[in-house]
């Protein structure tokens, strides 16, 4: 039933109001609206029971296990919920003066040097306000840094086949046209082919390392030397830094630009959807054109760098500091992890990983990529089930929700057949991990004996299987009253 | 270690398990030279309970003074149980909806969102979140570039009524794409986008074509534009109108679906604006969430997610994302935007506020900021060396001018506990010395008054020598 | 599962503690616990996910319609959760001085005035912890009282046979003995009966108006004339105040001592079980026997009176003072209401009563008293179908569960056969009791052609019908490791 | 209408069905002269804005100094988990489980805090909470009488090492029921109650016949007494052992089921005490809850509820209040006691803490406020004026004596921030100036020589003329 359905006309949600309406005299009639708009007319305590109930036909990581790969679910904790949303910061106005805001800006100035420290970039901006926008701000920079040398002609930026859709979405909001770079069967990216597909014409490649494959690119350095001598620059997609956390950092490596999806590898929680933080780390080389606001330190005083002392930046990227309730908790995780805690972040999301692959391979099932050692996340592929069974990755997905587990990804990467992503994290019990195995292995046999399962699954959920196709048809996108 | 169960015993089995010795070999792929030494420059870990205090120091430090500036993040009431219901763990821990049946909670709501937002703004459409209102902007200039098919010029009218923050993100995201904001000056005496300026930029255009043009109501001063004769213009002229919105306030103002006078192509094309008046506390500068309306005819042109309500198996009713071809993760490289996160928490607790708000307690919230407004401007101006700027009726913030330096007026208000405005001198030189004050209906009459007997004192102190002494 | 069942040994919540063990040196051996205690040792996850799981296996104001009579379970509004729990009121250590607590025992203060003008007594102890504790002040008060005036023959307590059981057991917690007064079929108390009751051992009469049959107590004059006139004092059982909030006030009843259950009238939560208060009024001949702690004011500021003010006080119940978060709680939700609001809270609560009881009857169900105004609850008796049919009042509370409503109150007041005693409370919408209704009607249906239903009931929780015999004869009471 | 759902129609369509013009003619039964008519005490309504404001204002005039109060109620960590998870609407707005199916998150929550309370405790059997520390205390002295048959006294001996407002509190309570309290003095040396002097008082009454004896570990003091001997000897008399204590500090002490020497009686009978230290905020007093355990041999005696493991139709595991038939619901004024409404919340919270903390997290902090403890003392005992009042070994607070007046230090000591301790001069005026000063681990280094510092500066200046203006 939708809120709509519980509304009674005239019932209000009182005491959350001033109880009058003050006059609006002086504003001309043709400028007011002349109806309410229909919103739901609910007390509080049917609001209160309607979301609450909602929210129980969610999975989510407080509920179940959640090994959805790329996606890092791993414990939000709940102190990075409750510190963030202390009074002085929910209560700060975004235009407050620098020197009313102290405290705040002390953790977004601490928050950058750690970045940069883990990562091994030189500076930071926290503007992003997601992933993809921090790719964005990543592939302005590099449009930004040739422009300024005066090298115009570099309008093209080269991704791995297996790279996550942001990326070429990104490059052509930016304006480039994207090359797509083929991967060898070994997750590797084929360096012949990216030798070829260089050249004066290359802005940049955008990589992720270990790749949304589930592995590590071992001959990072040999691409970054082929990109840096044809005079591109190399991106780094953070999705991944989870399982590098602390062991290698994207600095060293060669890259000269990163994303961090914060709310993957420094814990914020996915909120449903959102809302996320994409911070961007830069070379030295590109640090003028880092996106604003930026957060600096001046004797012992902290204050946001405006236009006037970065005249080369991109620019700004949303109307205020990104994210900062994202960002705090992001800090406040860090802040529980410190140093030591970092490394353990990656030692324990492979550990994990590479346990599940042993197992998955143990009970049967087919590694995309074998032979190899996981990263934080792994991948099956169901192609051989597919064929025999007539069961799809989706079935499996879809019966996993019955067993209760949340499914990992399907159908990503791309170029591997009817896959399963699976990213455990750190912070799951290895009990977790044995009754998803569990689950997994009871799934195929099913599969082997009564595909029919597989096909009715959900059975459990408060609905079945939804038809999507009616939905992109038949477009009900909003109540009509 | 924090938040890793792992015990030693388990640690061992599952070595043995995978068939290696230690932790360290799975990183054996890793070049050796390549790998971290110490991370020096990150603090040691903390437990929770020093985290904590060192958390509550730091919040402590934050000024509490009243907040009487606006600009694009409002100071409003929001009910405990829209953040104690949106942060419980189903809702704040979740992923996006992919699995949908798994998923009902969030898809369900945002579907109510959609609905709560089309109700509101009269539009036929909305997604279900952008990052915020600047970068929404942004985004409905893009796809009103994609769909106005006529116009080839990818010129788009922005008035400098238009938040400038929001027309200076816009230019960040829409430049790459050879897209040309033109700028639209403001009638100086009230403080609006008047139709003639609109009409002589036009013309000043070589072919006179543009794509589209942007409207905010009320504007960055307060003041109302003329939405209805500039939308008509508009769409005789085949161009598109993207209003920029405040959702609390078209609570009682004419919804952007209505703009124009003209039934039959009534209203704006595309509606975007901060969601943040709608339940999400100031925070620093969020998260809030940008809202994204449109007319039915340009949904598959719109960027983000968007829910629609379907059946399952058994002809039960229930949620799923829809029309993902337009997306990233199908489309790629040809998808509407690259935006694949966007700020679903705080939709989430956006769509409990205005359930428990509706209509008729937004209603009442907007008004009592007017009034409120109304009120204050009335003392300030009677306060030598305080007028306002425009003569146009305000909506909850006004442009006040000061015969003292902005700056060091608002420094010296702070050490009374007031947060007097927003300095527009960076932005409005032209405006000489002026704030742009706000209140909401949270600015008690004592608080008012508070702000009056602050404002007096300084005013009766001369601050001219003071005007360079405050550099931040 | 247990959450012992998810026990790792050697597992930690950590960074929850002191990374480190502290020496205990210096602590003689003997003293020194041997082995640790076995408790759970979990992940932080796994104890959040745990918890989570299991609360969603109650119901719950927040998520059912909850009409159970004489517990009014009204909506808690989450703003007085919320502001309780701001940490300048959560920090305070109990004993800080007065002087640095002012903010805190000024919302006390104004607690005690504003129970005092609604109830029509004198003077108010914030200190019961429960309604059952309340009794015992009032109870133990009344004594002090007869014992100060060195009436020491009154041993004797009378209450009505339709009481809650906290009154008798009262009594003779305060060494009473108890005499039971019988009720008349109209719900009225037997005034004959008590007329001859009364007598010098008479100490008082505990009274609940409206009484626990769900109507109002007309002759209420006339026995607090039997009673006071035989030299016996009054006791209001404040369990139903919710009903007569700014109608009538037992002050001005006669009634000498009240307590009042603040979770219920003044909506703290019952969370799932307690903590509640019991707040005790007095006329001002009792005055002096008030529990501690009581604030008071003095030239503008507020102190707890001490023993040393109070020389005749019964004394302390509790460490400290009572449960100052419900009372905060309380207080927050008297403040929303205000004058206006507490007359609603009685009116809107009764008509809600009095419309599901027009509707049962109109449905064809048997009232307890028939003929009558309910009060904010009404009594079903369901004899009839118990003995046509072989269905329980419990069968009917076991199969409205299943059909999403809490059940109400079964088998109180003992002297209706197979009751229902219903309280819908004033913030319910109509919807609901329509709902209710509607479940209601359905089950008789049921009852009437396949009582199975009613007996398999429930089926759709997270168990069937438990078994209560078996807990009791195989005590479990604990996990064996 | 405050949380009033009713529209104007629907109250009329209501009216209708039950027969009657007006609410108004619902109370036609009420005396119309006992009407209520307006409540003029009572402030006019307010909306939550309002509510927020005053209340913000109200709990920012409490003092935010430093804590080292302790004396029953300590300043501990407690993971935001805890109080999340509590306050889910689900746990917060449940009412008792009296119907069992419906309840199974909280009767499972209770199985499973018994479970933890018994082995903490080392004790049999845990009821489900009573109020508090105090009212558990008489509980447990109520239930000692009912089941020690044997004696015939209703005498209890209670060493004044008990917290005294537990042993007034135990007075309120018992002394309706003719049961008489007897005092046991404390050894002036050790602060501690000597097995000797218990022999004393005993050999003091007629006929020597005791019921049941109290011992509070770690004491009010923060001495400990010699649980052992006392123990033996109290079961070599037919005298029931009533043990008080921290459940904190049991995690490191011995437990009470295993007080004594000799195996085959060994334990206290009876196991009470205060569970806030377990995750219930200070919260000016509570709420918290009292713990209750007893031997196997005394459930049936023990009051308030009880949570039972049994299975439903199916076999399935399933939990029940049970062994209900001791509760005043049932037996009326038969029963056990009279309490019914319990601390049900608290103990939700406290449940959740143990299970995230674990024995190893109760260890390393009880560890952590005993070197706190040792360190304070150490350094304040080096100002001159200042001396421990006893040679024993303290736990998390001790008993200092002052030359200067204890209620001038202490207010000398608030105005510079620090809460310095419990004053004891009304409670044991034989210790003189006196004061219990307490630590948690919530008490960094910074924390305790910030009170050395400060109490260093108070003790150098003469405060005894100021003894006089300290009333309150
Ligand atoms: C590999 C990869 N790159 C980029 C992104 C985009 O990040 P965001 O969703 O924060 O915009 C994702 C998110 O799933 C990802 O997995
Ligand atoms: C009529 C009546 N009296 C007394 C009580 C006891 O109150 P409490 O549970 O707060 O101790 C109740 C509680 O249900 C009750 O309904």
């Amino acid at each position: 039933m939708l809120i709509f359905e519980h509304s009674s006309k005239g019932r209000t949600g009182a005491p959350q109001a001033p109880r009058e309406k003050a006059s609006l005299n002086g504003i001309d009639d043709s400028l007011l609206r002349k109806t309410s708009a229909l919103l739901p007319e609910v007390s509080e305590l049917q609001a209160v029971r309607h979301y609450t109930r909602l929210s129980r036909k969610n999975f989510s990581i407080d509920t179940e296990f959640y090994p959805l790969g790329s996606c890092t679910m791993k414990y939000n904790p709940r102190a990075c919920n409750s510190l963030a949303m202390l009074p002085g910061f929910l209560n700060a106005h975004p235009l407050t003066p620098d020197a009313q805001n102290q405290g705040f800006l002390a953790c977004m100035h601490d928050l950058q040097s750690m970045l940069c420290e883990v990562t091994g970039m030189a500076a930071f901006s926290l503007a992003p306000m997601a992933g993809a926008q921090g790719e964005f701000a990543g592939v302005a920079m590099i449009e930004a840094y040739h422009k300024s040398r005066g090298d115009e002609a570099r309008k093209e930026i080269l991704v791995p086949d297996a790279a996550h859709g942001t990326n070429p979405a990104t490059a052509v909001m930016c304006g480039f046209s994207v090359r797509e770079i083929p991967t060898l069967d070994n997750g590797d990216v084929d360096l012949d082919a990216l030798t070829q597909a260089v050249g004066p014409q290359t802005a940049g490649l955008m990589l992720t390392n270990p790749s949304t494959l589930g592995v590590f690119e071992r001959n990072i350095e040999a691409i970054a030397k082929v990109v840096h001598e044809a005079g591109g620059l190399l991106y780094y997609d953070g999705a991944n830094l989870n399982a590098i956390l602390g062991k290698i950092r994207p600095g060293d490596m060669g890259f000269d630009v990163i994303h961090s999806n914060l709310h993957k590898t420094f814990s914020t929680p996915h909120g449903g959807g959102g809302p996320g933080s994409g911070a961007v780390g830069v070379a030295e080389r590109l640090k003028p054109f880092l996106p604003l606001p930026v957060v600096t330190r001046e004797n012992d005083r902290y204050r946001y760098l405006t236009a006037k002392d970065c005249p080369q930046s991109i620019g700004r990227l949303s109307a205020f500091m990104g994210n900062p309730g994202v960002l705090l908790r992001a800090y406040i995780y860090m802040r529980f992890l410190g140093r030591e805690g970092m490394v353990r972040v990656a030692e324990f999301a492979t550990l994990n990983a590479n346990y599940m692959m042993a197992e998955a391979k143990r009970r049967g099932f087919t590694l995309a990529i074998d032979n190899r050692r996981a990263s934080h996340e792994f991948i099956i592929t169901l192609k051989n089930e597919a064929r025999e069974f007539h069961v799809s990755a989706m079935d499996f997905a879809k019966r996993l929700l019955d067993l209760g587990y949340h499914a990992p990804t399907t159908y990503f990467p791309l170029l591997v057949p009817e896959c399963l992503l699976i990213e455990p994290t750190e912070t799951e019990a290895r009990e977790a991990l044995d009754g998803f195995m569990d689950a997994l292995q009871q799934i195929k046999q099913e599969a082997e004996t009564n595909p029919e399962i597989l096909h009715a699954a959900p059975q459990t959920l408060p609905v079945k299987r939804l038809d999507e196709v009616r939905a992109a048809k038949q477009l009900d996108l909003a109540f009509a009253r | 270690m924090p938040f890793i169960p792992h015990t030693d015993n388990e640690i061992t089995q599952m070595l043995e398990t995978i068939g290696v010795d230690s932790i360290d070999d799975l990183f054996d792929e890793i070049p050796a030279h390549l790998r971290t030494a110490v991370l020096d420059a990150i603090p040691t870990g903390m437990t929770e309970m020093e985290v904590s205090r060192l958390m509550q120091q730091r919040a402590a430090q934050n000024s509490s003074a009243l907040c009487f500036i606006g600009a694009g993040a409002y100071d409003h009431h929001i009910p405990a149980a829209v953040w104690e219901i949106t942060t419980r763990g189903e809702f704040y821990s979740a992923y996006t909806p992919y699995q949908a049946e798994a998923s009902q909670g969030t898809l369900q709501l945002t579907y109510e969102y959609q609905s709560m937002m089309t109700a509101l703004t009269a539009m036929d459409v909305s997604n279900a979140s952008m990052y915020d209102g600047a970068s929404s902007l942004a985004e409905a200039i893009l796809m009103a570039v994609r769909a106005n098919r006529k116009s080839k010029s990818r010129k788009i009218l922005v008035p400098t009524t238009v938040n400038p923050v929001y027309r200076k993100t816009a230019h960040t995201i829409v430049k790459g794409q050879n897209i040309e904001l033109i700028e639209v000056p403001y009638d100086e005496t009230s403080g609006t986008a008047t139709l003639a300026q609109f009409k002589q930029q036009a013309e000043a255009q070589q072919g006179g074509d543009i794509t589209a043009l942007v409207l905010q109501q009320p504007n960055f001063f307060g003041t109302l534009e003329a939405v209805d004769e500039i939308t008509d213009w508009a769409h005789e002229n085949n161009i598109l109108v993207i209003a920029v919105i405040n959702p609390l306030t078209v609570a009682v103002l004419k919804p952007p679906g209505e703009w124009g006078s003209d039934e039959k192509i009534r209203g704006a094309d595309i509606a975007c604006g901060d969601g943040q008046p709608l339940g999400a506390p100031m925070s620093a500068g969020g998260p809030y969430y940008g809202l994204l309306c449109c007319r039915q005819a340009l949904v598959r042109q719109m960027p983000g997610r968007i829910v629609g309500r379907t059946v399952d198996l058994d002809g039960r009713e229930g949620f799923v994302l829809t029309l993902q071809a337009r997306e990233q993760h199908i489309r790629r490289s040809k998808a509407t935007s690259n935006i694949c996160t966007n700020q679903g928490l705080v939709v989430t607790a956006s769509t409990i506020y205005m359930s428990i708000m509706g209509a008729q307690g937004l209603e009442n919230t907007a008004a009592a900021c007017f009034a409120n407004n109304n009120t204050l401007v009335e003392k300030l101006t009677t306060i030598a060396g305080i007028k306002k700027a425009f003569n146009s009726r305000c909506f909850h913030e006004t442009v006040l001018q000061l015969e003292q330096p902005a700056a060091a007026v608002l420094k010296a208000l702070v050490e009374k506990g007031i947060l007097g405005g927003y300095d527009l001198s960076d932005d409005y030189p032209e405006l000489g010395s002026a704030i742009l004050v706000c209140t909401t209906e949270m600015r008690s009459a004592d608080d008012i008054d508070a702000y009056v007997s602050a404002m007096q004192q300084v005013m009766a102190t001369g601050l001219a020598g003071e005007a360079e002494a405050v550099p931040c």
